[in-house]
């Protein structure tokens, strides 16, 4: 029944991506990625990768976002589309 | 313009799928990818350096000249954003600089709390960060993941209290060196190697110094040492980028 | 359709890409771009990880405790393949720090220009 | 000692750029450490074509391992040559920015150098690498090297080098992605045991996927005709001693790596995808010769027409190695190798425009044979090398490219060569005839002493574009014949 679960993160993962890229304002779409690369390093620990998951939490979803969120800090949230 | 990308988006996909069809069926222990070469890896990776984790004994003993140059593209990403965003800029580009008031933020109030919360998390996640690096042969984790979480650690103070207060006790001077000292520790190491008459990068050499250890525990040994510079590279540079990207180059406002 | 049922997993790599690949291209919002950017490269990063994937295979950590010298009989299938991994450890590191680089473009051009939208940008440019 | 030469050539930039950055910011310190690094490479980079010469194609087993297991470096003749030839434009473009930095780059020249050793580091390691994933990580130090130095011009060179990561990145990843395909197919990552492998399967649809791939990734870095947006602002609003280094080189180890995976991977398999795919390709890339060519002509900015000039010179090269004749591969590499010299004397010129007459526009050269005649020379040099008039290398280079393409029967690829050159020769004329027939207008015709020594410097260089000419047929049956194993 595991791979229930599976499909289930995966279209969870596209709705995140989607989501992303859609949402009107940055900060969230910043923390929608967040949230994005944690459901990615969930998948990459369903997989097996640990050492792959591990990174990509502490980088992707750790250094990444707060990269992303002290950028928009500068530059202001709203955007055009 | 949006009709071309989703043009081009389809055609990328379509021809991704077109190729897909004849890949060999998902997780089939003897497809192509899993038999040529990495059984071998499998099988001997123990015997060589003593390394459970298959992983970290890959990426730093059989293939470490593309972790080395992993460490270099973080330096350089370091060394390009200060280049770029570090104030003053070159004579060419102040005078042209910034015209538009950038969103100045109002200094945040002092919030006891949260600074409490930050010094109490600092050293857990110092002490994390050094277990990671050190454990990276037994367990998943290794250079890059102490090095962030390091930086993590830092930028978290950061966070916590003012970027000055953290600059003052990490200073530029200080970490700037620190992310040279990583890369020059592994292409030193590297350097050593050739020097005592192995190839670049092949700890067998190191045993000319070390003549009791077998070779399997020297090539461990030499795993830890280019795992330390890694970590001291990454886990500066992500807090150098941090502290440039937040106050965009004077080290003074930010979060 | 023999891809769908036990390949399915390329298929979500490359919805996943075309989704990346899209807002690369199509959105204005130059920080939205960066976001389609990291969602392209997570894409490729997860179809590495797939193909290294063998069907009840345990994690890539030989179960060796500490200074037990003893070499287990290690039999290739029981073992994931670790290549790939080796391979995403360095590519997520890559594409932070590329993340890093346009960043930072991006707030000298805020400075420069006041928006970060292209058309924008490419307006202020044709007038001055 | 000799076989650590090919190791030794890569690594000792990168320690001299990783320690540049701890430098403190003294002009005359700073220029003689570069010239002692860069003198060293120009050395290593001569006694490795001085091994190959004497061994053949040697390969270097990098941290001990046999390549199935480490990496490997694998030096040819040609590498050799193109390893030296790295170097040698490295230093010559060193030597020749040092003027701009007073203006351009003030007090983050340390950090400015350290990126551009880098740059030397990754492009040496791009050209010698035998791991197909190593290469894309030697791509991706090189782009992000060149990102860092190409925002350094401020101003315009903002948005460029935004263009150019979006780009750059995108190319990466196809690059990636080919490399992923032909990985789940073989298993392997190294390029010979991928050339064996290949040569034997017959080529499924992962295999011709992956080869289309891997050419998309890398049409983007070559910026060849239908992506090649983002190089002339790039160039143009780069530093003028970023554009010394990444001009000449850039595009040109991008041709090298599409040669090597056409004729190391899919070597074995090329007649079978001859026919078609060099169809498309030359097609394309005669097309984008002309694009090229016309944009080069539609420019008032000297620096932007010689970018676009570059985007030209990538459709020969491109259009070259598809050739299905073996003089059409050997032209487009000679090619690579004259054209990297001429594009250093273009942005040198340039550079010593800039300096004795102060301005970059077509309008403000007049004169420019009375305030500094040997940069008008040097002009005159590259423009008959760029045009392929007989003593110069870019004649030799085009009639290769020529016969190749007359032999192989792609006709609109020869018109498009004629073509270019006629379009090179009114871009010239236009700028020689601004330069010497124009009444020199009144400002007073001191001759500066700087613009003086650029000249001389640029002809100085221009002068190997004649050697090389010269020397074209040894040069070719020497370095490029035995690499050409079509």
């Amino acid at each position: 029944m595991t791979w229930v679960l599976d499909l289930f993160l995966l279209f969870f993962i596209a709705g995140t991506a989607i989501a992303a890229l859609e949402s009107k304002c940055l900060l969230t779409s910043a923390i929608i990625l967040g949230a994005y690369s944690f459901m990615m390093c969930l998948v990459y620990a369903a997989l097996g990768a640990v050492d792959v998951a591990f990174t990509e939490a502490a980088v992707g979803a750790g250094a990444g976002t707060v990269f992303f969120l002290s950028t928009i800090l500068r530059i202001g949230r709203d955007t055009s589309q | 313009m949006k009709k071309f990308a989703i043009l081009v988006t389809v055609l990328v996909g379509a021809i991704l799928v077109w190729g897909a069809t004849d890949f060999p069926q998902w997780g089939d222990p003897n497809s192509p990818a899993s038999t040529h070469v990495s059984d071998r890896y499998i099988t001997e990776a123990y015997s060589a350096s003593h390394v459970p984790n298959l992983v970290s004994a890959i990426l730093a003993d059989y293939r470490n000249f593309d972790t080395m140059f992993e460490t270099t593209v973080v330096f350089t990403a370091g060394t390009a954003i200060f280049l770029i965003l570090r104030l003053p800029l070159g004579p060419l580009a102040r005078r042209r600089n910034s015209k538009h008031p950038q969103a100045e933020r109002h200094p945040l109030p002092r919030d006891p709390i949260l600074e409490m919360a930050c010094r109490i998390l600092f050293p857990p996640t110092h002490l994390f960060g050094l277990y990671v690096l050190t454990h990276g042969h037994y367990s998943p984790g290794g250079g890059f993941q102490a090095g962030v979480i390091l930086g993590a650690s830092f930028i978290l103070l950061a966070i916590g209290f003012d970027l000055r207060a953290i600059l003052a006790r990490f200073p530029e001077g200080l970490f700037k060196p620190l992310a040279a000292l990583g890369v020059l520790l592994y292409v030193g190491l590297g350097v050593l190697c050739l020097l005592l008459g192995g190839n670049f990068l092949d700890y067998e050499a190191l045993r000319v110094l070390a003549p009791g250890i077998s070779s399997a525990m020297i090539r461990s040994h030499g795993i830890l040492i280019v795992e330390c510079g890694v970590t001291l590279t990454v886990g500066s540079v992500i807090f150098g980028i941090y502290a440039n990207l937040v106050s965009r180059g004077n080290h003074e406002g930010g979060l | 359709m023999s891809v769908i049922e036990h390949n399915f997993i390329y298929l979500f790599f490359v919805v996943l890409l075309m989704i990346g690949l899209y807002g690369a291209i199509a959105k204005v919002n130059l920080v939205k771009k960066l976001f389609g950017l990291t969602i392209f490269q997570t894409a490729i990063i997860l179809f590495y990880v797939s193909i290294g994937q063998k069907k009840g295979a345990a994690i890539p950590i030989l179960e060796v405790g500490h200074g037990h010298q003893a070499l287990p009989d290690v039999v290739a299938a029981h073992y994931i393949n670790p290549l790939p991994h080796v391979l995403m450890l360095t590519a997520i590191v890559v594409g932070v720090a590329t993340v890093g680089v346009a960043l930072a473009v991006i707030q000298r051009l805020y400075a420069e220009y006041g928006t970060v939208e292209e058309d924008e940008i490419l307006e202020k440019i044709v007038r001055s | 000692m000799t076989e650590q030469l090919i190791i030794l050539i890569i690594v000792w930039p990168l320690l001299a750029g990783v320690l540049t950055a701890l430098l403190p910011c003294r002009e005359n310190l700073l220029s003689a450490w570069g010239i002692f690094n860069l003198l060293a490479c120009n050395a290593m980079g001569l006694g490795l074509v001085r091994l190959v010469l004497a061994q053949g194609s040697t390969s270097y087993h990098i941290s001990g391992w046999a390549p199935p297991l480490g990496i490997e470096l694998k030096v040819t003749v040609f590498s050799a040559l193109l390893s030296w030839l790295i170097s040698a434009v490295a230093l010559f473009g060193f030597v020749g920015g040092r003027r701009t930095w007073a203006d351009q780059i003030g007090e983050r020249l340390p950090q400015f150098l350290s990126l551009f050793f880098l740059l030397v580091a990754a492009f040496e390691g791009l050209c010698l690498s035998n791991d197909a994933f190593n290469l894309y990580v030697m791509l991706e130090i090189s782009s992000l090297a060149t990102y860092g130095l190409i925002a350094f011009g401020g101003g315009r060179a903002y948005l460029a080098t935004f263009h150019y990561i979006v780009m750059g990145t995108i190319g990466a990843s196809f690059y990636l992605i080919g490399v992923g395909y032909l990985y789940i197919k073989t298993g392997t990552l190294n390029i010979t045991a991928l050339a064996h492998m290949i040569a034997e399967t017959e080529l499924t649809q992962a295999y011709l996927l992956a080869l289309c791939f891997l050419i998309t990734g890398i049409l983007l870095k070559m910026a060849v005709f239908p992506l090649h947006f983002w190089l002339p602002n790039a160039y143009t609003y780069a530093p003028a001693a970023t554009s010394l280094l990444v001009g000449p080189l850039s595009t040109k180890l991008a041709v090298f790596l599409l040669f090597r995976i056409m004729m190391d991977i899919f070597g074995g398999v090329l007649p079978s995808l001859h026919p078609t795919w060099s169809f498309v390709i030359v097609g394309l890339a005669s097309v984008g010769i002309l694009v090229g060519t016309s944009l080069a002509l539609a420019q008032y900015d000297l620096k932007k027409t010689f970018a676009c000039l570059i985007v030209a010179e990538a459709g020969y090269m491109l259009g070259g190695l598809w050739l299905t004749d073996p003089r059409g591969t050997v032209g487009a590499l000679f090619h690579l190798v004259n054209d990297a010299i001429a594009t250093l004397v273009l942005f040198l010129v340039v550079i010593a425009i800039q300096s004795s007459v102060g301005g970059k526009k077509l309008s403000d050269l007049k004169g420019l044979f009375q305030k500094s005649p040997l940069t008008a020379v040097a002009l005159i040099l590259v423009a008959f090398n760029l045009i392929g008039v007989p003593p110069t290398a870019g004649f030799f280079s085009k009639a290769t490219l020529m016969t190749g393409a007359i032999a192989s029967g792609r006709f609109e690829f020869v018109i498009a060569l004629l073509l270019a050159s006629l379009g090179n020769l009114v871009i010239f004329f236009r700028i020689i005839e601004q330069a010497y027939f124009q009444p020199q207008d009144n400002s007073e015709a001191g001759r500066s002493k700087d613009g003086q020594r650029a000249g001389a410097f640029a002809l100085a260089i221009g002068s190997l574009l004649v050697m090389l000419g010269l020397s074209a047929y040894p040069v070719m049956e020497t370095f490029i014949r035995p690499v050409v194993h079509l």
